[in-house]
């Protein structure tokens, strides 16, 4: 029974450890500790989140219900291969980052509030992707959002930063709001929020409808209630997400964040949006829901987004001066060639091409990965660089920094050709199989799109590494920073890129198996079989 | 359901003065309503809150006390009622006082028409030059 | 004969449209003290709505975030910035 | 009361609806505050009721019509403390849905949490920009 | 030592208030009940109360029940039907001001009671207090007298010797 | 009597009730000064209290009783800091 | 001006009341209805019935019962919302305290008219013990800690406003850190008490869950409902005791922060520098 505990120990046990946090931060002046601490916190989650994904991949999906209530009356974790494998991939990169922090923090007052906080999004995002709650997960994104409100506005003496945080954090609040209203209308018809109970009644639903007190009226008629609330849901998770017409927080808020917490904000914030986009359209509202053409116009409505996101994104990478915010904008880049991936599941393209719908699903999945450690790397040099430049952000400033620090520049490389597509890289794998998928599907335009987009952005990725390392200037480069700490963990975030690339046979045929345990009406049975699984098991034997 | 006859004596009185405070209440707003200043509608506000509230608010208790129909939770109400109407009879004043003064001291309301005023003298005293700050 | 049912459904509705004038006007208001003041006003009437929905619960909740602390936070940060909002 | 029935709905009915939409009215008016008004703190106002109309409106779905007109529904609490079965089943019958509470119980903690966190940083621009004027704010950043 | 007087005159008046609040006299509610009495009076006590004595004599009480009949039967009364009077004619017959009205007690919490009693009435309210000169401002809706010493014996004359007698 | 009757003659004094519910709320929204509007909602806010108490009594719902303490309670803190944010320069002072 | 903004108020209503008439005459059947949902069925059949002892609360009040209980996640995250919110307020005003200069300050000059002060010091011992019953009673009338902390959090206000921050700080000793702590104290308690059950189950090798209150039918163990003849309701009980603390001492600490004169602020924010 220990392994299963395993699922629904980390989150809550994670709060603990930020609980206190404050107080020790009262109470210990030593800065050492605090670094210690965040560390060992992180470390625990990644341990679990690792063993976590180990027991979905080899023994199935997982549910742990909370209380050991029968899922829809209580809550419940439930762990399939997808988001078992991006909990696992969040602990890791989130361990890297906050011992990365030890070091872009070593002198720097309020230590213990950034930890605390940083443990907050750490919370928000592994709970936003494990729990198995529509409800749970309006509350998750709250812890997530919150943190990531405060610790864009950490910088408290410089606008921009508070402009950005009070940006975000305005906009983001009522998208939440909203969402929460959309749970209404699913709660008035449906009369439930776990998410498998849920797929199972809107599956189900033309041959068992649901009764429910308001049947006939606006209220419980299930067509107005699924607009309703899909619309609500992905705007909120669009704006998460930031794709394109809820893109203007994020160029914004993600630079102005301190470095750390950008490469989290930038690589894992932004995957939660597509991650409850995905659970939303192909598990709740998956290919066998009963709303099939609401379902196919949504999803055509995020391929256009997803090509306008990629496509600004990439433009605009062009124009940066400043290297934190062209990052910004490359995120804004590949999000949407995310969101091209994951939207290829119309309801024509499973019937009549399931190859594509497959590879699509996995092209978006695999590259969110891919992304999310590149981008992560990609921000954590960036942080030394800056430092290394005496604290400017501007490209010019930069100039050639680089040079100096040969390790340094090679992450740098790995990151670039990572995110770039080059081919032994993960990105280059990612980015043909969404190619292929267009392909497939007979909607050749939009794997030109994927290739322009790519194209677009290299002038981008050229501009940051020829400021960076080929440029000829005069840095004031500041020989008294130390940077073996870091570069330890940009190589190791450097390494895995290239792992996700060497290994592709391997990690693409996982992300089939990944993509068959949500996507594929088999997925889906599976997800709700071991629901009901859960609720006979706990209710069985109650009436003794 | 036959009552004993205390009950009914509580429960009567109870209805009286819950009727009372209807009456009273709409009085207090109609002189809310017409009265020519704030200073002079703190009046009718006291009669609002005083009988207005205060009265009923001791009528539910009573009430509450004699009726059986409420079953297990009855006390609960007649103390909570009952604690509510002290409270408010502490409460309302001291806040009408406080708004009185502070309207007085920013001058957010004026005090006319008025026959005398001596508060006048004593509010400068204290105040020194600041008070032209309204 | 009225029937309570009858009284609790038009509270509900009188409650229902008070709120609307005052949501309304808070939005509207250019004076943000007077905004805080519609603002609790439309609590108020909210509050009733918690009551008769059958949400004791929620009343307890909302009455001390709504009536009282949002005006509370908004006049403190009210007095520590500006009074007016700028016509335009 | 017949003479008030419209269709299969009674006057109840229509008081009712009539909440929902002036509820729903707030939801637009609150959203047009949120996005239209130049000052912060009107924002963060115009937030607070657009967080509260949804809680009412979550409220309302879960309310369940009087079993007749001289019986209220019932909060969700059991008012015995050692029931009996029949008693269960009677509270069951005229209680209204306690989910959507519990759910608006968090909800307004949550809503109240993230104001609280947004007016602090209102403070700070006002200290950083000495206004809260959004648009002074974007024009001084220039 | 004086703490723990004080926390106990504080704890019992907690104590009641909790028990008459919860309805109920069941052990659960007994016990903490005395808790909580036990906690705020003693987390309070200073705030709250200067000579913890005072709770002990009942001839404070009975003043306070004697006191609280009249006022609620006399004075109130002939307040409430003043002013309702003044609000129901048709030509709202008010002569306002404010007067100044002296007093001669010691304790806040004698002020405390001669300020709400007045301000409870209907047609007058405290507006101000002065304590070092010893006077309270009030709104009058009737101006009769304007001379301190009249005024006082109009307005405040029994509140004042009652609050007296049971706080000072 | 019959506590029917009783409970009647209270179900006729409720739409009184509203009537002055009405009146105050004119005042409130129509001001004219600060301490007006807020005079309107504090008089409005007490009456309110008892209203609910007595809807509690007529619902035969006893639970429904806190909820008019803590509207007296929280209400009363209205009036305090709209007085102090009239008054005083700083609220914390 | 003004005339035009109650029109277009009552317009409002008016269009409020169109789209009811619109609603109700397109016969859009019965609302609201007396039936419920079959989830809500679940809720209040299992909330309190001894009957079945292995899927019950033991608690009357459903509300709460879910909100610590059956969806007790959610509120221990919803704590962990309003504890980030504050710790993003204290991260915001590092630095800003008010803890020296108490020295000179003439406190009794500060505050609002003698009445009040006077008053407040009588209502101090009230509020806390009427909310107090509020949080303590959670479990059996409608409130619980939350209720009862922010209905508490009205006394450290309401001295707050009325005597001033100074007095507070300076005279009753309220700083920062007391407020840290005892919101600390209040957390930590909530979240043991989570893991209560878990670890009781560990220590004796029994299955047990995170959250769980009483037994269940594959996991025997819970907290007792009773003691001595009163319910308690197992965590339930400890869940209002210990949020009632977390709560009140959270806006106290808001409270506080917001209160502190803005000349600190501007001190200490003067020439910072920042990070990148």
């Amino acid at each position: 029974m220990i392994g299963l505990n395993s699922v629904g120990v980390l989150v809550p046990s994670l709060v603990g450890f930020a609980f206190i946090l404050p107080l020790l931060g009262k109470l210990i002046k030593n800065v050492k500790f605090f670094h210690i601490y965040a560390a060992l916190a992180s470390l625990w989650a990644a341990i679990l989140a690792t063993y976590n994904a180990y027991l979905v991949f080899t023994a199935g999906t997982q549910v742990y219900p909370f209380g050991g209530w029968p899922p829809p009356l209580g809550i419940a974790y439930e762990l399939d291969k997808l988001n078992a494998l991006l909990g696992m991939v969040t602990a890791l990169v989130m361990l890297a980052i906050t011992i990365y922090s030890a070091w872009y923090l070593k002198d720097y007052e309020g230590v213990a509030y950034y930890y605390t906080l940083l443990l907050g999004l750490e919370v928000g995002l592994i709970g936003c992707l494990y729990t198995g709650d529509a409800f749970n997960l309006f509350v998750m994104l709250e812890v997530l959002s919150i943190s990531a409100y405060a610790l864009v506005g950490f910088y408290r003496s410089k606008p921009e930063a508070v402009e950005a945080a009070i940006k975000y954090g305005m906009f983001g609040a009522v998208a939440t709001t909203l969402y929460f209203v959309g749970l209404v209308f699913i709660y008035a018809t449906f009369g439930t929020l776990n998410m498998a109970d849920l797929a199972f009644k809107l599956t189900f639903y033309v041959y068992y409808p649901v009764p429910n007190p308001f049947s006939g009226t606006f209220f419980g008629n299930p067509y107005v209630a699924s607009a309703v609330a899909l619309a609500l849901a992905l705007w909120a998770f669009t704006y998460k997400s930031a794709a394109f017409p809820n893109h203007f927080w994020l160029p914004d808020a993600h630079p102005e964040a301190p470095t750390p917490v950008s490469a989290a904000l930038s690589g894992l914030v932004v995957n939660v949006g597509v991650y409850a986009i995905v659970r939303f359209l192909y598990t709740i509202f998956g290919p066998s829901a009963f709303v099939v053409q609401l379902r196919d116009a949504v999803l055509i409505a995020l391929l256009v987004l997803g090509i306008a996101s990629g496509l600004i994104g990439a433009l605009m990478m062009v124009v940066q001066e400043d290297i934190k915010r062209l990052l910004a904008y490359s995120t804004i880049s590949h999000i949407g060639l995310v969101l091209v991936g994951v939207a290829i599941g119309t309801s024509s393209t499973l019937n009549q091409n399931s190859l594509a719908y497959v590879l699509g699903l996995a092209g978006g999945i695999y590259h969110m990965v891919n992304h999310t450690l590149g981008k992560a790397l990609l921000f954590l040099v960036s942080g030394i660089l800056i430092a290394l430049a005496g604290g400017s952000r501007k490209l010019d400033d930069i100039g050639g920094v680089g040079r100096r620090y040969p390790l340094v520049s090679l992450a740098l490389f790995l990151g670039v050709f990572q995110l770039l597509g080059v081919p032994p890289f993960g990105g280059f794998f990612s980015k043909l199989l969404i190619y292929s998928a267009y392909m497939e599907a007979g909607m050749p335009y939009v794997s030109l799109m994927v290739i322009l987009i790519s194209a677009i952005s290299l002038l981008g990725y050229v501009k940051l590494i020829y400021a960076s390392v080929f440029k000829v200037g005069s840095p004031k480069v500041e020989q008294t920073t130390k940077v073996s700490l870091p570069t330890a963990i940009v190589l190791a975030l450097g390494i895995a890129c290239l792992v996700t690339g060497l290994a592709t046979t391997y990690i693409t045929s996982m992300m089939f198996d990944v993509v068959g345990s949500f996507a594929t009406p088999q997925g889906v049975y599976d997800y709700w079989q071991s629901f009901f699984n859960t609720l006979l098991n706990l209710a069985s034997g109650v009436m003794r | 359901m036959e009552a004993n006859a205390l009950d009914q004596a509580l429960m009567v009185v109870g209805t009286v003065m819950i009727v009372w405070g209807a009456v009273s209440d709409l009085i207090g707003a109609l002189g809310m309503l017409r009265f020519p200043n704030f200073f002079v509608r703190l009046h009718a506000a006291t009669v609002g809150t005083i009988w207005g509230a205060f009265v009923p608010l001791i009528g539910v208790s009573l009430f509450a006390a004699g009726y059986e129909g409420l079953g297990f939770y009855r006390w609960f109400m007649a103390g909570g009622a009952l604690v509510t109407a002290f409270l408010l009879l502490l409460l309302a004043p001291v806040g009408s006082h406080a708004l009185a003064r502070a309207a007085y001291r920013s001058r957010a309301a004026e005090v006319k028409p008025k026959v005398v005023d001596f508060l006048e003298e004593f509010v400068k005293k204290v105040m020194g030059g600041e008070n032209d700050r309204a | 004969m009225i029937e309570p049912k009858l009284i609790s459904y038009l509270f509900m509705a009188v409650a229902g449209a008070l709120s609307l004038i005052a949501t309304y006007l808070a939005v509207i208001e250019k004076d943000l003290v007077k905004a805080v003041i519609y603002s609790a006003i439309q609590s108020t009437a909210y509050t009733i709505l918690f009551y008769l929905l059958m949400a004791p619960d929620i009343a307890l909740v909302y009455i001390p975030v709504a009536v009282g602390l949002y005006p509370a936070v908004v006049f403190f940060l009210i007095k520590k910035t500006e009074r007016f909002e700028e016509s335009g | 009361m017949r003479f008030l029935k419209v269709r299969n709905m009674d006057i109840n009915g229509f008081l009712f609806v009539f909440m929902l939409s002036t509820i729903m009215l707030n939801l637009v008016i609150s959203l047009y505050g949120v996005f239209a008004r130049p000052s912060l703190i009107k924002k963060i106002i115009a937030l607070t009721i657009l967080s509260d109309s949804g809680n009412v409106l979550a409220i309302a779905v879960g309310f369940r019509d009087w079993p007749s007109g001289w019986s209220p529904s019932t909060p969700p609490v059991l008012n015995v403390t050692s029931p009996k079965a029949s008693d269960v089943v009677s509270f069951a019958r005229v209680a209204v849905d306690p989910l959507p509470q519990a759910l608006v119980l968090t909800a307004v903690v949550i809503g109240l949490a993230v104001m609280l966190f947004l007016v602090f940083l209102t403070l700070q621009i006002y200290r950083l920009y000495g206004t809260t004027d959004v648009r002074k704010v974007a024009k001084l950043k220039g | 030592m004086e703490r723990l007087g004080k926390a106990l005159g504080v704890g019992l008046v907690v104590f009641i208030v909790y028990v008459i609040f919860s309805g109920s006299a069941s052990p659960y509610d007994l016990i903490t009940g005395a808790l909580v009495a036990g906690a705020t009076g003693f987390l309070t006590a200073n705030l709250t109360v200067d000579k913890p004595i005072k709770f002990l004599q009942l001839q404070r009480l009975a003043w306070l029940l004697t006191y609280a009949v009249r006022y609620f039967f006399i004075d109130e009364v002939k307040a409430h039907v003043d002013v309702m009077r003044r609000i129901l004619h048709p030509r709202m017959p008010i002569n306002p001001g404010i007067v100044k009205v002296p007093y001669e007690v010691q304790s806040d919490y004698a002020i405390l009671t001669i300020a709400n009693s007045i301000t409870n009435t209907p047609g007058t309210v405290v507006v101000d207090v002065d304590p070092e000169g010893k006077a309270l401002y009030v709104h009058w809706i009737d101006v009769k007298v304007t001379e301190p010493d009249k005024v006082r014996e109009e307005v405040s004359k029994v509140f004042e010797k009652f609050a007296r007698r049971i706080f000072d | 009597m019959d506590e029917n009757v009783l409970l009647n003659m209270i179900l006729y004094a409720l739409p009184v009730y509203l009537l002055a519910f009405l009146l105050y709320v004119v005042r409130a929204v129509k001001g004219p000064t600060i301490p007006d509007m807020v005079l309107a909602v504090d008089a409005l806010s007490y009456d309110l209290a008892a209203f609910l108490a007595i809807l509690a009594v007529v619902f035969k719902i006893p639970i429904l009783i806190p909820v008019a303490i803590v509207l007296a309670l929280w209400i009363y803190a209205l009036d305090i800091y709209v007085a102090k944010y009239l008054e005083s320069k700083e609220m914390g002072e | 001006m003004r005339l035009g903004r109650y029109l277009q108020a009552f317009s409002l209503v008016a269009l409020a009341v169109l789209l009811a008439v619109a609603l109700t005459y397109k016969g859009l059947g019965d609302l609201p209805n007396p039936a419920v949902r079959d989830l809500a069925l679940w809720y209040l059949y299992t909330t309190l019935n001894p009957e079945v002892p292995n899927m019950t609360v033991m608690s009357p009040e459903a509300v709460t019962a879910i909100v610590w209980d059956y969806r007790g996640l959610d509120t221990l995250f919803e704590t962990m919302v309003f504890f980030l919110a504050i710790v993003g307020a204290l991260a915001i005003m590092r630095g800003i305290t008010l803890n020296e200069g108490g020295e000179g300050l003439h406190i009794e000059r500060y505050g609002l008219s003698l009445i009040t002060k006077t008053a407040t010091k009588l209502l101090v011992p009230l509020i806390i013990g009427v909310s107090a019953s509020i949080a303590l009673h959670g479990h059996l009338t409608p409130g619980g800690g939350f209720q009862g902390g922010s209905a508490a959090a009205v006394a450290p206000l309401l001295v707050l406003v009325i005597f001033s921050t100074y007095y507070v700080v300076f005279k009753l000793r309220l700083s920062e850190l007391s407020m840290i702590s005892l919101r600390t104290l209040g957390l930590m308690g909530i979240y043991m008490t989570s893991f209560a059950t878990l670890i009781l189950g560990l220590v004796i090798g029994v299955n047990a869950y995170i959250f769980q209150n009483m037994p269940k039918a594959n996991a025997f163990i819970g907290l007792p409902p009773a003691l001595g003849g009163s319910l308690i309701s197992g965590t339930l009980f400890f869940f209002n005791l210990f949020e009632f603390f977390a709560v009140a001492a959270g806006f106290t600490l808001v409270f506080i922060l917001l209160s502190i004169p803005e000349v600190k602020a501007r001190e200490v924010l003067k020439g910072e520098e920042h990070g990148h």
